[in-house]
């Protein structure tokens, strides 16, 4: 045994054993622990295995830079892998797995890449496996793919909640070390609204592994104190298990607070993870300081740990990380770290210090070494003793476990995630946060200051000024006394010397200080380069320790200053987030809106399949018994509307209520045909334009009074047309006096079609509607009788007698089932989007399909509508355009196959019958195609090369992803009643 | 910018209550003006990068559009103003 | 030093010390026949073939900030040619060809991988729009397939078929299509133009377009004056701003599209997927992290970061369209300036100004069109005439009336 | 024929129709609320609001500059509609919404909490105050959320919406175990 559990002390309750599961073997820890307090209490230093050489590694921090021990949490769609046991929280039941091993973590085969790692340097992949080319995918990809990656994803649906919340502040403090509580007790004091988040489970950051007394109380009792205090104050908001992981414009913050992440069995009422997006007007940031690791040779082997870890999983945990600790610092945080091992039992067998003349005393008894180097560990899945070197003398000292020392990094991520480039300090040796604004400020060891009053006084200092910025006034109040403050200071060193083993940068990634070398002579020597190379810093911790390490490689090795080579990029995420978290409530078939039209419960009745169109559920067709495909259904619902009358929902066209005296002027602005002279009373079909002059969308617009005009849009365009006449009447006609507003959701619309379709209407409606009283393109306000009030448009999208009625929203039911009761006796059917579309197509009419944003009015046949006379409108003087008016433009046609049994589908391309199929010699493509069970056969909308005078030609429907080639006759598309007999009748 | 906007009319919103159109410094061209006045106002666009004035609806909300008055390389907002006011402000 | 497999185990039993730097650091000359402004895929390929294919000897590339240091080194690393209209699809299949040879032309493993790639379709609208244009890919004799529900459920089992808000009913697939590593691309060309005496310039920032009589004369750089013979801009994101010290008024908006990496994850999406309700779209790379991104952000910017409202939505589509990415943690995000033109379609292009040309307006799709891009505007430059496969790309198409517009989204380039 | 057309309800699929166990936290949907959206006419926005200030039995949501949703528990829609048109003359238009919008109210201690899983805005009761209205985003559908009181809000949304909206309410509000049914008064 070498880790083990503290006979006493650490903030666990050791009353409250927990059994988890580690690689299937049941161990215990206690309530308090992390899984990596757990592991290292039950002396499991191997945790894992490394990404490319798969060396045995053990746990490294105590915190969220943890690069090694990542293990999978959880079983089944419920698996969780590459967590960090170190920010783990521990539960009864927990099932943790090792990674990236196989078989098991002691025996990997995967090793054999390290006897292999003098080939497989940085980029070495960039320079070989080219030969044969077809074996990259093959061969030797899917091997890389094999070795590469960390935990196995389980890709099944995940069972568990996630959701997303809004919170506003003055204040946000991130990090409740003692910067972050004197921060939000200042600031809540004074009465701002404060939030306090954490990433830990317990509050109290670096306090928590403190041995010092404030106030003549532990730090860890002025910590429960303070965390009180805050908790009585209103006006404050605590989050622990809350990461902040990005900074964004206007001081919005987004942080993940992982609710039930820590419980075996999570509540269905609450997400295991939430997603915060706070609002802050101010931020202060306390995230603390990570010591930065060294690099030696063999610091990679399980036992080797930051010295503060090894602090924190003493005094917070209760947990020796070994029984006879070496440890080798080039600042005075080593000390400290030796000095509260001892305290707690554990023998210091020695500390190296890189420095010399130290001021630093070591606890009483240990041996000292000054100036000293060390070059390897020994040991294999464990350390075992460390090789140091001493004015070119070397010794071994045994021990069991190494804590590292190398220095402090601020924690400035999120300071210099929105494009500030860290600043190099000359005195600190190490990177700071620039200044960024009043938004955010770093305060405490984030900014440098190390010490605890220090930081206390920084937090309280910079919350007292940003109260008073924001008009609070704080009372100036008594600092905590703090005794024994000790300031870890540290000569930077960015590499052993006279390593006899790999030293590794970056743990995770297997980055040594020779790739950084290789990169450099090979001139990759930019620190973004170095990174892309070499891969260092791209690891799960994100570079959280290897980052300034390799910069200071980088610099060393060239003779220049750290300031000189600076940091690569810090972007969110601060640490992974789950997809899971950002994605929220918004997923499955929560992942849109649903729009159901008033008349959905009628269609529902009727039998009706529905099909999405957008955001809206619409009726594709009406199954009736016996009926085995949409192709049965849809022709007979089409027959039956030629032949007696049909009813088709189409409530969700864009309905748009336009008013006042100079709403036609506006109508005539927008669309390119006339609507000045409307008649009040009439409908007309307008087409609109994009100012580049292609089709936009298409509708009716009908006059109900001199100053109120109704327009539909298509469903697909309802949304955008209704912007785009705002910003015609706000941005561009300022001065027309025009309003309107959606009515969308007021109306039930359904369309009567069919010859019976005035029998039918005319038995609910009291107005006459005979052709004399109203005839085609008639529009009005009628009465139903009853008494409802309705609105009649004698318009026809089927080519049938056709009305639409609009209806109030909540009557549209019943409206609707009163005409099925009505037309029954007349046979009437219901009808969906699919006979909808095939009746369409028979009448050459368009759709989206057919105006598909790359079609000009004279393409789709309407080039007679455009208005020569108006002097403007959208899209007029962009028309004129030559390739706009080439005479080798697509226009669209209809197509039918010359032998009535053969099919065409949409999509498919047209060639000269003869032609051989490329990119030159393609005539056009099929834009709607469908069965015609008017005809007999299948018909076809179509786009071809100069289409309309090739009437009468044959060509090649050519689909070759269909395998098929067709034989069409090309023909005007207007397939039936093309003089427009049955609508005037 | 980006994260959130003040609309004038209806205070400070998330970024995803608007919708985007771009260029607000464009003023179409009179009906009779040449080709490639036409053209410069349908395709050409200055895309500074600093200030830059540029079209937001309030889609979500108020269905306003606003002129957002920002720096395109810091995201600095300087101003939102109501698009109608400002039109008839340049006099179209 | 030639790479190969032999070179790698002879360095490696002499310590790795004797690798050479991958290319030279020269100081600029006072002339160059050809410079090329912009040190991201695009430029060192066009450096590149000018110097392999059409001969030029004396050509610099100039970079303000590192090579590779632009979009190349900032996308998701899509290749492929499944386009529809006729002035794009030739140009990418002539891409993708010139991909299939690209590592053995260049000695360097830029990790092609032809793994497929699936753009899903969820109505019958979709799926004829993917028919119109597998069978133009056809046209151009670029192999396509449409997948049925059936045949994703087989090869995509992981993907949303039980609970989509929209469902997915198939998809379009192209076999050739696929990922490469996207720096070693950058690095691959600049190592071989360097090889061919192309001098790579770091650090070099244009400031300034010197004419005189009409004609470009030179570049004023940080570096000082630097003359020229021709020419050529290649810096997507900047175009513009690149584009006005020569006077160059574009239809160009630069726009910020962000893209995301997960940790790394051991195998488990081997194709390129697209979502067809949304703009999603996901591979995975071969060190194991998960790459994807969707759209932009919206508005215009110079900033290389995005919004979260952005992020948020993209991880709503991405855990629709595939649950289980639910528990799968996103490492990084970071942004892309993107060269958004008014049709969403390139422009590879002579310009009023006789010995000043302009390659840009890339979009999304730069990445991919990497070589194809590097050629063709070689072939301009070096003969001052359109590569037949890039004849449609000119800048005077929308003067004109001739938009190549596959989204039909018309003139606003954040719809594109 | 003569036919009574019983207008439905869009959450009668949703909601039992006797009211339920209320919830310290709770949606109440009344059924028969007259809506209309009013649109002052080009220089007339003081004007109009100066007379929907004096005019009684309704309340007003501000919808955007000129523009307002009328809202009446107590009157018909044809008779909010004329009132408003009598009232307001020229200087305005008025469109009756009462089909195609839906009122939710909720009530409780935690609603502030639960409408902030939707809602971007600052609901601290200093900021969004008692009688402000305004549109806003609730995930991702558009409504008009107006706070009537310290702990109390009111939700118009577009009538296709309303079952989303709902759904969506109900998963916000499933910490607080919120409650939903008709109003008992109609």
């Amino acid at each position: 045994m070498t880790a083990y559990r503290l006979t006493s002390g650490g903030l666990v309750d050791r009353g409250a054993n927990l059994d988890f599961k580690f690689d299937g073997k049941t161990l215990t820890g206690l309530s308090g622990d992390t899984l990596a307090s757990a592991l290292l209490a039950n002396d499991r230093l191997l945790v894992g295995r490394s990404f490319k050489y798969h060396r045995p590694r053990g746990i490294v921090t105590a915190g969220a830079s943890e690069p090694n021990a990542l293990v999978t949490i959880g079983k089944g769609a419920s698996t969780d892998p590459n967590t960090k046991a170190t920010v783990a929280e521990l539960y009864a039941g927990l099932d943790a797995r090792s990674q990236n091993r196989w078989p098991s973590l002691k025996y990997d085969f995967g090793a054999v890449n390290g006897l292999l790692s003098p080939f497989l340097g940085a980029g070495f992949y960039y320079k070989t496996f080219m030969w044969p080319a077809a074996f990259w995918e093959k061969v030797y990809e899917p091997i890389i793919r094999r070795a590469a990656g960390l935990g196995r994803v389980v890709l099944e649906r995940d069972p568990e909640a996630y959701e997303k919340c809004w919170a506003h502040c003055d204040l946000l403090v991130v990090g409740s070390g003692p910067t972050g509580l004197m921060a939000a007790l200042v600031a809540g004091r004074a009465g701002l609204r404060v939030i306090l988040a954490d990433e830990d489970f317990r509050l109290g950051g670096s306090l928590l592994a403190e041995t010092t007394r404030i106030d003549g109380v532990s730090a860890q009792a002025f910590a429960e104190a303070s965390l009180a205090e805050l908790r009585s104050l209103p006006n404050v908001t605590i989050m622990p298990r809350t990461t902040v992981f990005g900074w964004y414009d206007d001081n919005v913050f987004g942080a993940v607070e992982r609710v039930q992440k820590h419980v075996a069995m999570p509540q269905a009422k609450l997400p295991v993870e939430r997603l915060w997006r706070i609002a802050a007007k101010r931020a202060l940031l306390a995230t603390g300081a990570e010591e930065r690791p060294l690099v030696f040779g063999g610091n990679d082997k399980p036992g080797v740990m930051m010295a503060g870890a090894m602090r924190t999983y003493a005094n917070r945990f209760g947990v020796a990380a070994g029984r006879s600790v070496a440890i080798f610092s080039n600042g005075s945080a080593g000390y400290q770290a030796a000095h509260d091992l001892a305290a707690q039992g554990v023998e210091i067998a020695a500390i190296i210090d890189s420095r010399s003349d130290v001021a630093d005393v070591a606890p009483a008894g240990v041996r000292l070494i000054q100036s000293g180097s060390v070059i390897d560990t020994q040991g294999r899945q464990r350390v075992s003793g460390i090789v140091v070197e001493r004015s070119g003398f070397e010794e071994t000292i045994a021990c069991d476990a190494i804590g590292m020392s190398g220095g402090w990094n601020p924690v400035i991520h999120l300071a210099c995630q929105r494009g500030a480039k860290a600043v190099w300090s000359p005195e600190l040796q190490t990177f700071l946060a620039p200044d960024v604004g009043n938004g955010l400020v770093v305060a405490g060891s984030a900014a440098g200051r190390y010490t605890l009053v220090g930081c206390l006084a920084d937090g309280a200092q910079k919350a007292a000024a940003i109260a008073a910025d924001l008009g609070f006034s704080a009372p100036a109040e008594a600092m905590p006394v703090v005794e024994e403050d000790i300031d870890p200071s540290f000569t930077a060193l960015w590499y052993s010397p006279g390593a006899k083993a790999k030293a590794f940068i970056d743990f995770q990634n297997d980055v040594h200080v020779r790739d950084i070398g290789l990169a450099l002579r090979e001139g990759f020597g930019h620190v973004e380069h170095a990174k892309r190379y070499t891969t260092n810093g791209m690891a799960t911790d994100q570079g959280k320790l290897s980052g300034i390490n390799a910069t200071g490689l980088l610099a060393a090795m060239q003779g220049i200053s750290p300031a000189d080579v600076g940091t690569t990029t810090f972007r969110p995420f601060y640490t992974p987030v789950t997809l899971g978290a950002l994605a929220g409530t918004s997923r499955d078939e929560h992942a849109a809106p649903v729009r159901k039209s008033p008349l959905h419960g009628w269609a529902q009745k009727n039998g009706a399949v529905f099909v999405d169109s957008g955001l809206w559920y619409r009726p594709a067709y009406f199954a009736r018994s016996g009926e085995k495909t949409w192709r049965e259904s849809t022709d007979r619902e089409v027959r039956n509307v030629r032949e007696n009358v049909g009813l088709c929902d189409v409530s969700t066209l864009g309905k748009i209520e336009i008013f006042g005296p100079d709403a036609a002027e506006f109508l005539n602005r927008i669309y390119c045909n006339a609507f000045l002279k409307l008649p009040v009373g009439k409908a007309r079909y307008g087409l609109m334009l994009r100012e580049d002059g292609m089709v936009y969308d298409d509708g009716t617009t009908s006059r109900l009074s001199s100053e109120h005009f109704f327009m539909t849009t298509t469903t697909a365009l309802a949304g955008g047309v209704m912007s785009h006449m705002e910003y015609c009447a706000q941005v561009l006609w300022p001065d027309l006096r025009v309003r309107f507003c959606s009515s969308t959701d007021q109306w039930a619309q359904m369309a009567i079609a069919g010859p019976k379709a005035r029998l039918v209407v005319q038995a609910l409606v009291e107005d006459d509607i005979s052709d004399a009283a109203f005839p085609f393109l008639a529009a009005g306000i009628v009465a139903l009788k009853g008494g409802l009030k309705a609105r009649l448009f004698r318009i026809s999208f089927s080519g049938e007698l056709a009305y639409e009625l609009a209806v109030p929203a909540g009557s549209g039911e019943a409206v609707a089932d009163a005409i099925m009761e009505e037309g029954r006796a007349h046979g009437i059917c219901a009808y969906g989007l699919e006979a909808l579309n095939v009746l369409r197509m028979e009448k050459g009419h368009v759709t989206h399909a057919e105006f598909d944003g790359r079609v000009t009015p004279d393409d789709a046949g309407f080039g007679r509508m455009v208005s020569a006379q108006k002097p403007d409108f959208i899209g007029k003087r962009l028309s004129t355009r030559y390739g706009l008016t080439a005479a080798d433009r697509m226009q669209m046609v209809g197509l039918k196959p010359v032998e009535a049994d053969q099919h065409i589908r949409a999509g498919a391309h047209l060639l000269r019958e003869g032609a051989k199929p490329s990119t030159l010699n393609d005539q056009g493509y099929v834009s709607s195609a469908c069965f015609s069970p008017t005809l007999g056969h299948d018909i076809a909308l179509a786009f071809l090369k100069s289409g309309r005078e090739r009437y009468g030609e044959r060509i090649v429907v050519w689909d070759k992803l269909a395998g098929a080639d067709v034989v069409a006759e090309v023909c005007n598309p207007v397939f039936v009643d093309p003089g427009n007999a049955k609508l005037n009748v | 910018m980006a994260s959130l906007i003040h609309c004038p009319h209806c205070g400070v919103r998330p970024k995803e209550e608007f919708s985007i159109r771009g260029d607000a410094s464009l003023v179409r061209p009179d009906p009779e003006a040449s080709d490639e006045a036409w053209h410069d106002y349908v395709h050409i666009r200055s895309n500074p990068r600093g200030r830059y004035r540029e079209h937001w609806q309030h889609v979500a909300g108020c269905r306003r559009w606003l002129v957002v008055e920002r720096d395109t390389f810091t995201h600095e907002v300087f101003s939102v103003t109501d698009g109608a006011a400002t039109a008839r402000e340049a006099g179209r | 030093m030639r790479y190969s497999a032999f070179s790698i185990v002879k360095n490696a039993l002499s310590g790795n010390v004797n690798w050479k730097p991958a290319w030279r650091q020269p100081e600029p000359k006072p002339f160059y026949d050809v410079i090329i402004v912009g040190g991201g895929g695009h430029g060192l390929a066009t450096a590149y073939y000018l110097a392999r294919e059409f001969g030029l000897k004396n050509i610099a590339v100039l970079e303000k900030n590192y090579l590779g240091s632009g979009n190349v080194g900032r996308n998701t690393t899509i290749v492929r040619s499944n386009y529809m209209l006729p002035g794009n699809e030739p140009f990418y299949e002539f891409s993708m060809k010139l991909w299939e040879g690209m590592e053995q032309d260049l000695n360097y493993n830029a990790m092609l991988s032809q793994r497929g790639v699936i753009n899903l379709y969820h109505n019958d609208g979709q799926r004829d729009a993917y028919i119109r244009r597998g069978n133009a890919m056809w046209m151009e004799g670029v192999p396509a397939e449409l997948l049925d529900r059936a045949a994703l459920k087989k090869m995509l089992p992981f993907l949303n078929f039980a609970h989509a808000r929209f469902p997915i009913m198939g998809g379009l697939l192209q076999k050739r299509g696929g990922t490469a590593r996207h720096d070693a691309v950058a690095w691959g060309y600049a190592r071989a133009a360097d090889r061919l005496g192309v001098d790579l310039i770091q650090n070099c920032e244009v400031t300034g377009i010197r004419r005189e009589h009409g004609v470009v004369t030179g570049v004023e750089t940080s570096k000082g004056f630097i003359g020229c013979g021709k020419l050529g801009l290649a810096a997507a994101g900047n175009t513009s701003r690149v584009g006005e010290m020569a006077g160059l008024k574009l239809p160009i908006e630069s726009h910020v599209l962000q893209a995301f990496v997960t940790e790394g994850l051991k195998p488990a999406i081997d194709h390129v997927i697209t979502y067809g309700a949304g703009h999603f779209y996901i591979s995975q790379s071969d060190k194991g992290g998960l790459v994807f991104g969707a759209e932009i952000d919206g508005y215009n910017s110079y900033a290389q970061r995005g919004n979260l409202a952005t992020v948020e939505h993209v991880m709503e589509e991405g855990v629709t369209m595939i649950p289980g990415l639910s528990r799968v943690r996103v490492l990084r995000s970071w942004g892309g300036v993107m060269d958004m033109s008014m049709d969403g379609s390139p422009i590879i292009s002579q310009t009023p100004i006789d010995n000043l040309y302009l390659n840009c307006g890339w979009c999304y799709g730069g990445f991919k069109a990497t070589p194809a891009s590097g050629w063709c505007f070689a072939h301009l430059i070096a003969k001052n005439e359109t590569h037949p496969v890039a004849r449609f790309l000119r800048l005077d198409r929308f003067e004109r009336g001739y938009p190549i517009d596959e989204h039909g989204a018309g003139p606003q380039p954040n719809l594109h | 024929m003569t036919m009574p057309y019983i207008s439905r309800h869009p959450l009668e699929n949703r909601l039992p129709l006797e009211p339920g166990i209320r919830a310290v936290d709770h949606m109440d949907v009344p059924r028969g609320t007259a809506i209309a959206t009013v649109m002052a006419m080009d220089g007339e926005d003081a004007a109009v609001a100066a007379g929907l200030a004096v005019a009684g039995d309704m309340s007003l949501r501000f919808v955007a500059p000129g523009e307002w949703l009328a809202v009446s528990q107590s009157d018909t829609p044809e008779g909010l509609c004329r009132n408003l048109s009598l009232l307001l003359a020229e200087t305005a238009s008025v469109f009756d919404q009462s089909d195609g919008r839906v009122v939710l109210r909720l009530s409780g201690p935690n609603v502030r909490r639960i409408l902030a899983k939707g809602i971007g805005i600052d609901l601290h009761p200093a900021v969004f105050e008692i009688g402000t209205s305004s549109n806003v985003l609730c995930g991702h559908i558009s409504i008009n959320l107006a706070r009537t009181g310290e702990n109390e809000f009111e939700l118009i949304v577009m009538r296709s919406f309303a079952e989303s909206l709902f759904d969506d309410l109900r998963l916000m509000g499933r910490e607080f175990d919120l409650s939903a049914d008709f109003s008992a008064q109609g």
